[in-house]
């Protein structure tokens, strides 16, 4: 009997072959968006109050595997499905033309997109540990395709990509096995009956490699550093793809596996030899850093991609952070941060890339003055930067808050501070960008650029809708995030339309957003009806220090924009991370010569004695022993 | 006493064994090398025959009248042979591409053939040897002894 | 006619017979004796298989078992032996020059000889076969005749002559404790081997046989023969040859060696394999080496689940054993044209985008990505490895999955540059049609492999209920009840 | 609560604090006056630049964004001062709380940005620059008072917080309660205004380096008035957050008016700090003893 | 260096072999199947040398594979030398030449007889295969320029090997197992005796001489050739 989820599933499916087909005509482009739409509604159809199941499941090797999906892999899905959607509209139209006749294999393209979708839908519907882990590495790789699509620099960023996901994936693997060993079965029910009664040691080991092994889909802190190249390069679809919702699978996985399966009560069971420090405690801070540093380090960037890539890796620390704590306010702040951050995320790759579309570059040193000439992607990315740096009123500012409270609320002062600067942060890295491209000086060879075309901004400013509403309205969302919160296990959180209803503080954002729209207009209201004209001069008319400056000079202030700023942090840029990255590459090519010299004897056969000596010493030891 | 005999045969079978073993292992020199690895399938093959060994025991042939002494075990007699002929075919098989490396690379030199394997190996990978020209400190590439190149030619 | 004997024994006749036909004008009989003799072979195997009901022994001569050679036919031999003539077949030389029939000579050679190998039940015997494929292949690795290749023969030849010799003295010491050959007699004597000399003796044993089975320390002829010689010969030795080596140490181990200490030796060694094998394979710069230290890798694992004790490991070793032949044969086909410099092959892809995707594919499935044959393979050892859960096999675990990250690593090297953009317009050459025939049959076998995999793991369960179950083999060979004449 | 009742607050809320924010400019200029021996502005000076500047005839906008900058500024303060609680007035307070308040007053900030980036004189843009960086200097420290606030009365709500310090009298109220992060408070305080040593941003005394250089006319009447607002909120929610609110107009518009003495009179004392310099001073100090202060709220 | 650790690891291996064989019990072995084959053999077999019966009856597997192996060794060797190639050389002296001929016949029946009475006398088709091997090369070097004729060394080397397995392939024709001894025993010490053991050891007789021969042959050309 063939259910909604195989429905789905099947739709999936069959829409690869058909992206392959059809990806490379403008008419078939937008027949494969209509298919998104066709899934999306599929999606919709599913119950996501009660879990789904497949009609697909069979015994393999001793495990029974099958697929399920509850309001947590809906809640995924519907995000996943629809930032799928929103990447192919924006490449429909000119956006695909251009590119493809540049040469980017449109069919590998279209066919990646659908891919990822189906392998995140199997990841977000597995029913047990073996579908979960078919899903997870058939989401990996998956990513790979859409990667390596633009070539150049995207290959190395995706060599990276790929070692670090195997690695991930190995840990998950490991997890799995020692699962398996400890409970004896590979079913989800299995581990969540058996969590409390498993020794310490067995639960350490569990709890550890499967949050590890997520962890470095997440970039999470130790494993930051392949995400930000390896989404940033890709195609602009697929980077805007991957950037919204990616590395969130990670974030699934955990909030399935320790929250839903281990559970908060065995987790807490994990502290060290005092119980000074447990596993939840490391990880908020591993969380904390994870929002904080990537932060300071997208300030850096030179690259737009390159930045927000980064801001990417930060954001995923707030949700980290949520789920967590775990607590009602903050696990729902965390679950409704993956919505809002694939929303503005999307916006903010896509007004980059029309960017890139229209001038061809993304060096925020040889961009800048656009705001005149792509006002609809000024204003498309300003939305997404008040939304990125979590300012009301766009939903960014929403699930920033709740976690910011829940951190409050459960007595977590100096993370509540953490979080803050991380904020502070996005705040100057998000300005930087939208000044070096929109602001300031515009360049002579940019003078003639056009708006992009309508089947780019159309998906951007649907975008800004969404951002805008769900900030005004959270409850749109929040009742979605509730029910995963209950699927998982947890309270939900007690939500209104407008926000949050909490004895000590509540939050309701349509009041927000009304007051701050009644005082912008009243802004509006001194500064346009009192006082005189003002005259409106060319944009390329400026002067500084009473000297006037002429376009063809660059006197745009961009390189080293916060040079203050940088004067008295850079020393704090160690690299570490870097340093030590390349240092276990190092040491893992010294270890490989190692290992060639032992091959790579002058007499081969002097192993055979080697060998037979030592391992017949070991015998005989053995035997004495 | 037939303690002693016992110890002497072993002796022999493994000192036979890691002799051999020895000149395989210390030796540079191919052919030396195919010498060496005969004497130590002997010794093999002596500790073989030194298990099928009974005290005070005739040979496996029946002879008429005399079947019922006590003889020696057959079996490894029969091995021994086997591995006897194995090892020749081995031997006739490492001589001929001794001669072959000999006329390729004109050394019989087992460091100087390896080194020019690698070498064409890398050569016709396309792979840049991963050594600089100078080569390390401590292993400084000799020129080759000029005896053997002029012993080495095909044309003679 | 379905006595199995025959598989062994006609390869060997068309081997003899094969140099006949160069000299009589008789070449279209050179053509068509190995590839028939070897289907034949296969065709036998395959009825065997078919009519197989339960464990039997042949004994050859007619001589009752401990005695004579017996051979021993269960599911577990079958299935080795059954895929010697098919692979042989697959990596056929080919040609009718007087070269290309000593080589046919040599393969089908080989082929008797593995075949032997799977199915002969006698230590001695086993050695007698273990140094018939190993002079058949010091001639294979030679048969490109090049400098580098009589180097790498040769050098291949003194290890394993060296291992053969360390063998010949463990097959004496087991003979001086026990006075036996056949291993359903020795299994019945396994008390007096359970001591340091015997544990000595499977030690010697290991490393003699382990030389073909690219065991750790006696491994180091692997990259250079692989370098030197032709690819399907690579895959020949890398693929089949080592498996069937590794097959007679698991029938030593089980039978003869119970021991948990011989065991953790199997284990050990495995570990390190992996490692080394793994590690060297990172810095490799040309497609062949970085296969051959790959293929090094991967024997390590299935040394590793080999050596875990009862049904599980035997289901995980075959698994991991006929993944790794299906895999490494069709890679090494693959690599024919591609065998340089991994930077040469930028824009392989689009001279050879059939060639390109099905190198993709058993690049993932070598690295296990579910759903391909090769993660059911690795989670049988993993889900092994984590039950028996020592300390040591802990570590195993931890080096596999680390080996793994590495050879995603260098196998994605390979990909990317296959996709890339050609490089001043060299394109790396095609195909041939048979390499990409071969490998497309044997991407076939294991994407049917993908789907089939719950039945084919309900086949090994059965293969490795009787496989390690000592009581069967030694009541069906010295109980006389499975006993053909 | 009625909805004429919360339109009376939006409206009026905002025109209280205009007009206590002119009063506290004139305030400002007086003490500066005072303290360099000189007799200062008359009362209405305040008042009559920005008329003045509203009244100006050349004014340059540099396009739309020019312009909804300034709008945002000031719009983004107008919001502000709707949240927070004044006597009698704490309707819409009700609605927000401390981390809102926070957010909201970054929107100036960064209309002020956006609005200078868009006249593309590479003076704002270092202006801006240093702004931000201000910003990021001294909001660690504030955000840990915050925190600190929040942790201690076990709300965010601002009118709870007013509400818990009244209750106990002057025992309860957030400074004797909480001594290290008032005087923490303090020093972000200072940065909050932009007064020396933190001014380097506005950098009065190089007009040509700064956010204003681009601002003429009603441009910068616009800023007059945000100023005004800045004075307002930063002394408002001082007083709210430490010195129990305002019981009745009267102690409220004191202790508003007495918390700025001391900030202005230092702005009058001391040279100005470079950037780095500003944020090396309010990463160290404040942020110790904010921390300390956390400690001893959370023992 | 490398040569001071080789020999510690000899000295090692050494020891522990030493130690190892010292355990073991000398000149009493279990004899396990030993006893048994003596006891069975002569009825079964029905050779009067029993190492005989071991290696064509009992043990007739590994002597079909040792024979694969030469002829392995012979086909690699081939492979690696490639094709023989005319022979030079000066030929031997007159005392070489006379005493070539004069032993070539008398190598010829001692190679032939060595063979043919392996199954009674120590001695057999390796054995006599070997001086037969021998009786033929001798003639290549008081002669070099002349030369064995390939073509019938490799004929003799196929059919005698074939021959092998034909003759138990028989016995499998007979619905017995492989290389089963065929036909009767006779009368244990006859010359004609012991079933086919002594057509095995002619066809192995054969075949490693014209193995060895060939192997000789090739080797000595590529020597002279390469030097």
């Amino acid at each position: 009997m063939i259910g909604a989820l195989d429905m789905l599933l099947l739709a999936a499916l069959a829409a690869i072959p058909l992206s392959a087909l059809f990806a490379t005509t403008r008419s078939g482009r937008w027949l494969l968006v209509a298919a998104y739409a066709v899934q999306f509604g599929l999606l919709i159809m599913l119950q996501p109050a009660t879990a789904a199941h497949s009609a697909l499941s069979f015994q393999l090797l001793g495990n029974a595997v099958g697929w399920q999906m509850d309001a947590l892999g809906w809640y995924f899905a519907v995000i996943t499905i629809g930032s799928a959607g929103f990447a192919a509209a924006y490449a429909a139209g000119e956006w695909s033309e251009v590119n493809g006749r540049l040469g980017l294999s449109l069919r590998w393209l279209y066919a990646g997109l659908q891919i990822n979708v189906l392998a995140m839908l199997l990841l977000l519907a597995s029913g047990d540990f073996v579908s979960l882990f078919i899903g997870w590495e058939l989401t990996s790789w998956a990513g790979l395709i859409l990667m390596l699509l633009a070539g150049g620099d995207a290959i190395r960023a995706s060599l990276r990509y790929i070692v670090y996901a195997i690695a991930g994936g190995m840990t998950v693997f490991a997890g799995l096995v020692i699962t398996q060993a400890a409970v004896g079965s590979l079913q989800f029910d299995a581990l969540h009956a058996a969590a409390p009664s498993l020794g310490t040691g067995r639960l350490w080991a569990i709890a550890l490699l499967f949050i590890l092994g997520f962890s470095v889909k997440m970039a999470s802190m130790p494993f930051h550093l392949w995400q930000a190249p390896a989404y940033a390069y890709s195609p602009a679809p697929g980077s805007s793809f991957l950037g919204s919702i990616s590395a969130r699978m990670g974030l699934f996985g955990i909030a399935l596996v320790a929250i839903k399966l281990i559970g908060l009560a065995q987790l807490d069971r994990l502290s060290l030899v005092t119980d000074l420090v447990d596993l939840r405690g490391l990880l908020t801070w591993v969380a904390v850093f994870t929002a904080i540093l990537p932060t300071f380090v997208a300030m850096r960037q030179n690259d737009a991609r390159l930045l927000l890539g980064w801001h990417g890796v930060g954001q995923g620390g707030y949700m980290l952070l949520g789920v967590i704590i775990a607590d009602r306010l903050g696990s729902a702040g965390g679950l409704l941060h993956v919505f809002n951050h694939a929303t503005y995320q999307a916006i903010l790759l896509m007004a980059v890339f029309a960017v890139i579309h229209r001038t061809g570059t993304a060096d925020l040193n040889r961009l800048g003055g656009l705001v005149t000439r792509m006002p609809l992607t000024f204003l498309a990315m300003l939305i997404g930067i008040i939304g990125l740096a979590g300012l009301p009123p766009m939903n960014g500012f929403v699930s920033k808050w709740m976690i910011y409270r829940a951190l409050i609320v459960d007595g977590h002062p100096l993370l509540f501070v953490a979080t803050v600067i991380s904020t502070l942060g996005t705040v100057l890295s998000v300005y930087k960008l939208l000044h070096n491209t929109f602001l300031g000086q515009l360049r002579l060879e940019h003078e003639q650029i056009h708006e992009a075309p309508w089947s780019m901004t159309v998906p951007m400013l649907l975008l800004c809708v969404v951002v805008f509403v769900t900030g005004a309205a959270p409850g749109l969302v929040l009742q979605y995030v509730a029910a995963a919160q209950q699927a998982i296990g947890l309270e939900p959180v007690r939500y209104i339309l407008g926000g949050i209803e909490s004895p000590t503080g509540s939050l309701d954002m349509l009041w927000i957003t009304a007051i701050l729209f009644a005082g912008f207009g009243i802004g509006a209201v001194l500064f346009y009806l009192i006082g005189g004209r003002s005259r409106r001069v060319h944009q390329l008319d400026n002067y500084a220090g009473g000297h006037f400056l002429t376009a063809d000079v660059r006197y745009q202030y961009s390189d080293n924009f916060y040079a203050g700023l940088m004067h008295r942090i850079r020393p704090w840029y160690r690299g570490s991370f870097e340093w030590t990255e390349s240092a276990l590459v190092s040491a893992l090519g010294a270890a490989s010569t190692l290992a060639r010299g032992f091959f790579e004897q002058a007499n081969p056969a002097q192993w055979v004695l080697v060998g037979t000596t030592v391992i017949m010493t070991w015998v005989m030891w053995y035997a004495l022993g | 006493m037939n303690w002693a005999i016992g110890l002497v045969m072993f002796v022999g079978a493994v000192g036979l064994s890691v002799i051999g073993i020895a000149g395989m292992l210390m030796s540079n020199h191919l052919f030396r090398m195919v010498l060496a690895l005969a004497v130590a399938e002997a010794g093999a093959n002596l500790l073989l025959i030194l298990a099928g060994y009974r005290w005070d025991a005739a040979a496996p042939i029946l002879l008429p009248g005399h079947s019922t002494q006590a003889m020696v075990d057959p079996v490894p007699q029969a091995m021994v042979l086997t591995a006897i002929v194995i090892g020749v075919g081995v031997q006739a098989l490492a001589l001929s591409l001794v001669i072959r490396v000999r006329q390729h690379y004109a050394t019989l030199d087992m460091r100087v053939a390896r080194q020019r394997m690698q070498d064409a190996l890398d050569q016709a990978a396309g792979v840049v040897p991963p050594r600089s020209q100078e080569g390390p400190a401590g292993e400084r590439p000799l020129p080759a002894p000029t005896r053997t190149i002029e012993a080495g030619g095909p044309h003679d | 006619m379905t006595d199995v004997t025959l598989a062994v024994v006609l390869p060997l006749l068309g081997a003899f017979l094969l140099p006949l036909t160069a000299h009589r004008g008789l070449h279209w009989l050179g053509m068509l004796l190995g590839p028939a003799l070897l289907a034949l072979a296969a065709l036998l195997l395959f009825a065997t298989w078919t009519a197989f009901e339960s464990p039997y022994a042949i004994a050859l001569g007619g001589f009752a078992p401990p005695l004579g050679i017996t051979f021993y036919v269960d599911l577990l031999g079958l299935l080795f032996a059954l895929a010697v003539p098919l692979t042989s077949l697959l990596l056929w030389p080919g040609g009718s020059d007087e070269a290309a029939i000593r080589q046919q000579s040599l393969t089908l050679l080989l082929a008797a000889a593995l075949t032997g190998m799977a199915l002969s039940g006698d230590l001695f015997n086993l050695y007698v076969f273990y140094e018939l494929a190993a002079v058949a292949s010091y001639g294979l690795a030679a048969s490109s005749a090049t400098g580098p290749a009589f180097v790498a023969a040769f050098r291949f030849l003194l290890i394993s002559a060296l291992g053969s010799v360390v063998t010949l003295l463990g097959i004496a010491l087991i003979y001086f404790k026990t006075g036996t050959l056949n291993l359903a007699h020795l299994a019945t004597l396994s008390e007096r081997l359970a001591d340091p000399q015997g544990l000595a003796a499977f030690a010697m044993l290991l490393i003699g046989f382990g030389v073909k089975a690219e065991l750790f320390p006696v491994n180091a002829w692997v990259p250079e023969v692989y370098a030197a010689t032709g690819k399907r010969v690579a895959a020949l030795l890398a693929g089949l040859a080592s498996k069937l080596a590794v097959l007679a140490v698991v029938r030593i181990l089980l039978l003869v060696f119970p021991h948990d200490e011989a065991r953790q030796l199997l284990l050990l060694l495995g570990t390190l394999g992996v490692l080394s094998g793994e590690l060297a394979a990172w810095q490799a710069r040309d497609v062949t080496r970085m296969l051959a230290w790959s293929s090094i890798g991967q024997l390590g694992v299935v040394l590793v689940a080999f050596s875990l004790p009862g049904k599980a490991g035997l289901i995980a070793g075959v698994t991991v054993a006929m993944h790794h032949l299906v895999v490494k044969s069709a890679l090494f086909l693959l690599a024919d044209r591609w065998g340089g410099a991994v930077d040469r092959l930028k824009g392989a892809a689009t001279a050879s985008p059939l060639g390109a995707a099905l190198f993709v594919l058993f690049a993932l499935s070598l690295l296990g990505l579910p759903p391909l044959p090769g993660f059911w393979s690795k989670y049988l050892v993993l889900s092994g490895l984590a039950e028996a859960g020592s300390g040591m096999q802990h570590l195993a675990l931890g080096v596999i999955l680390l080996g793994t990250v590495i050879e995603g690593g260098y196998l994605l090297r390979i990909i990317t540059r296959l996709y890339a953009a050609p490089e001043r317009d060299i394109v790396p050459p095609a195909h041939r049609f048979p390499n990409l025939f071969a490998s497309g049959l044997l991407a076939l076998l294991l994407v049917a492999g993908a789907i089939l995999i719950d039945p084919l793991w309900q086949g090994l369960n059965t293969l490795a209920a009787s496989a390690t179950d000592t009581q069967v083999y030694v009541q069906t060979v010295l109980g006389g009840k499975g006993i053909t004449r | 609560m009625h909805w004429a009742e919360l339109l009376a607050e939006l409206t009026l809320m905002p025109l209280v604090a205009f007009i206590v924010g002119l009063f506290m400019v004139l305030m400002m200029r007086k003490i500066g006056a005072r303290l360099q021996r000189r007799i200062g502005p008359p009362l209405l000076q305040p008042l009559y630049d920005i008329v003045k500047l509203f009244g100006k005839h050349t004014q340059t906008s540099h396009g739309l964004l020019h312009e909804f900058g300034i709008v945002m500024a000031v719009g983004g303060y107008v919001a502000a001062e709707t949240l927070l609680p004044v006597p009698g007035m704490n309707g819409i307070a009700e609605k927000g709380g401390m981390i809102t308040l926070l957010y909201l007053t970054m929107i100036p900030s960064l209309g002020l940005a956006l609005g200078v980036g868009q006249c593309a004189n590479p003076n704002g843009s270092i202006g801006i620059s240093r702004a931000l960086t201000a910003m990021l200097a001294y909001d660690i420290p504030f955000v840990i008072v915050i925190a600190g606030v929040a942790m201690h009365f076990g709300t965010t709500n601002l009118v709870d917080v007013v509400a818990q310090q009244q209750a106990g009298g002057i025992e309860t109220w957030g400074a004797t309660q909480m001594p290290l992060l008032a005087l923490a408070g303090l020093f972000a305080l200072q940065g909050m205004l932009g007064k020396q040593p933190f001014e380097i941003y506005v950098a009065p005394a190089e007009i040509a380096t700064g956010p204003m250089v681009e601002m003429g006319g009603k441009f910068l009447g616009g800023l007059f008035v945000m100023q005004c607002f800045q004075l307002y909120t930063a002394s408002v929610l001082y007083v709210t957050l430490f010195l129990g609110g305002g019981e009745n107009w009267v102690s409220f518009l004191a202790k508003s008016f007495a918390v700025l003495v001391l900030p202005i009179s230092v702005a009058f004392l001391f040279p100005r700090y470079r950037t780095e310099d500003v944020l090396t001073m309010l990463w160290k100090w404040p942020v110790i003893l904010g921390l300390l202060g956390l400690v001893f709220v959370g023992s | 260096m490398r040569n001071i650790a080789t020999l510690l690891l000899l000295g090692g291996l050494s020891f522990l072999l030493l130690v190892i064989t010292g355990g073991l019990l000398f000149g009493n072995p279990p004899m396990l199947i030993g006893q048994g084959i003596q006891q069975a053999a002569p009825t079964e077999v029905g050779a009067a040398n029993i190492v005989t019966a071991v290696v064509l009856g009992y043990r007739g597997l590994d002597t079909l594979g040792e024979l694969s192996i030469l002829f392995a060794a012979a086909t690699a060797g081939g492979l690696v030398l490639g094709s023989t190639r005319g022979r030079s050389g000066r030929p031997g002296g007159f005392i070489l030449r006379t005493g070539v001929d004069l032993l070539f016949p008398l190598m010829l029946v001692a190679g032939l007889y060595v063979v043919m009475h392996g199954h009674l006398t120590p001695g057999g088709g390796f054995q006599g295969g070997v001086i037969l091997a021998a009786a033929f090369f001798l003639p290549l070097l008081a002669r070099p320029q002349e030369s064995l004729d390939h073509t019938w060394l490799s004929v003799i080397e196929a059919l005698a090997g074939s021959a092998f397995i034909a003759l138990g392939l028989a016995a499998l024709f007979e619905g017995r197992a492989f290389l089963t001894p065929l036909f009767d025993h006779g009368v244990l010490g006859a010359l004609v005796s012991s079933g086919s053991l002594p057509l095995l050891y002619l066809a192995v007789g054969l075949k490693v001489g014209a193995e060895l021969a060939s192997l000789l042959v090739r080797l000595s050309a590529d020597d002279e050739g390469a030097s």
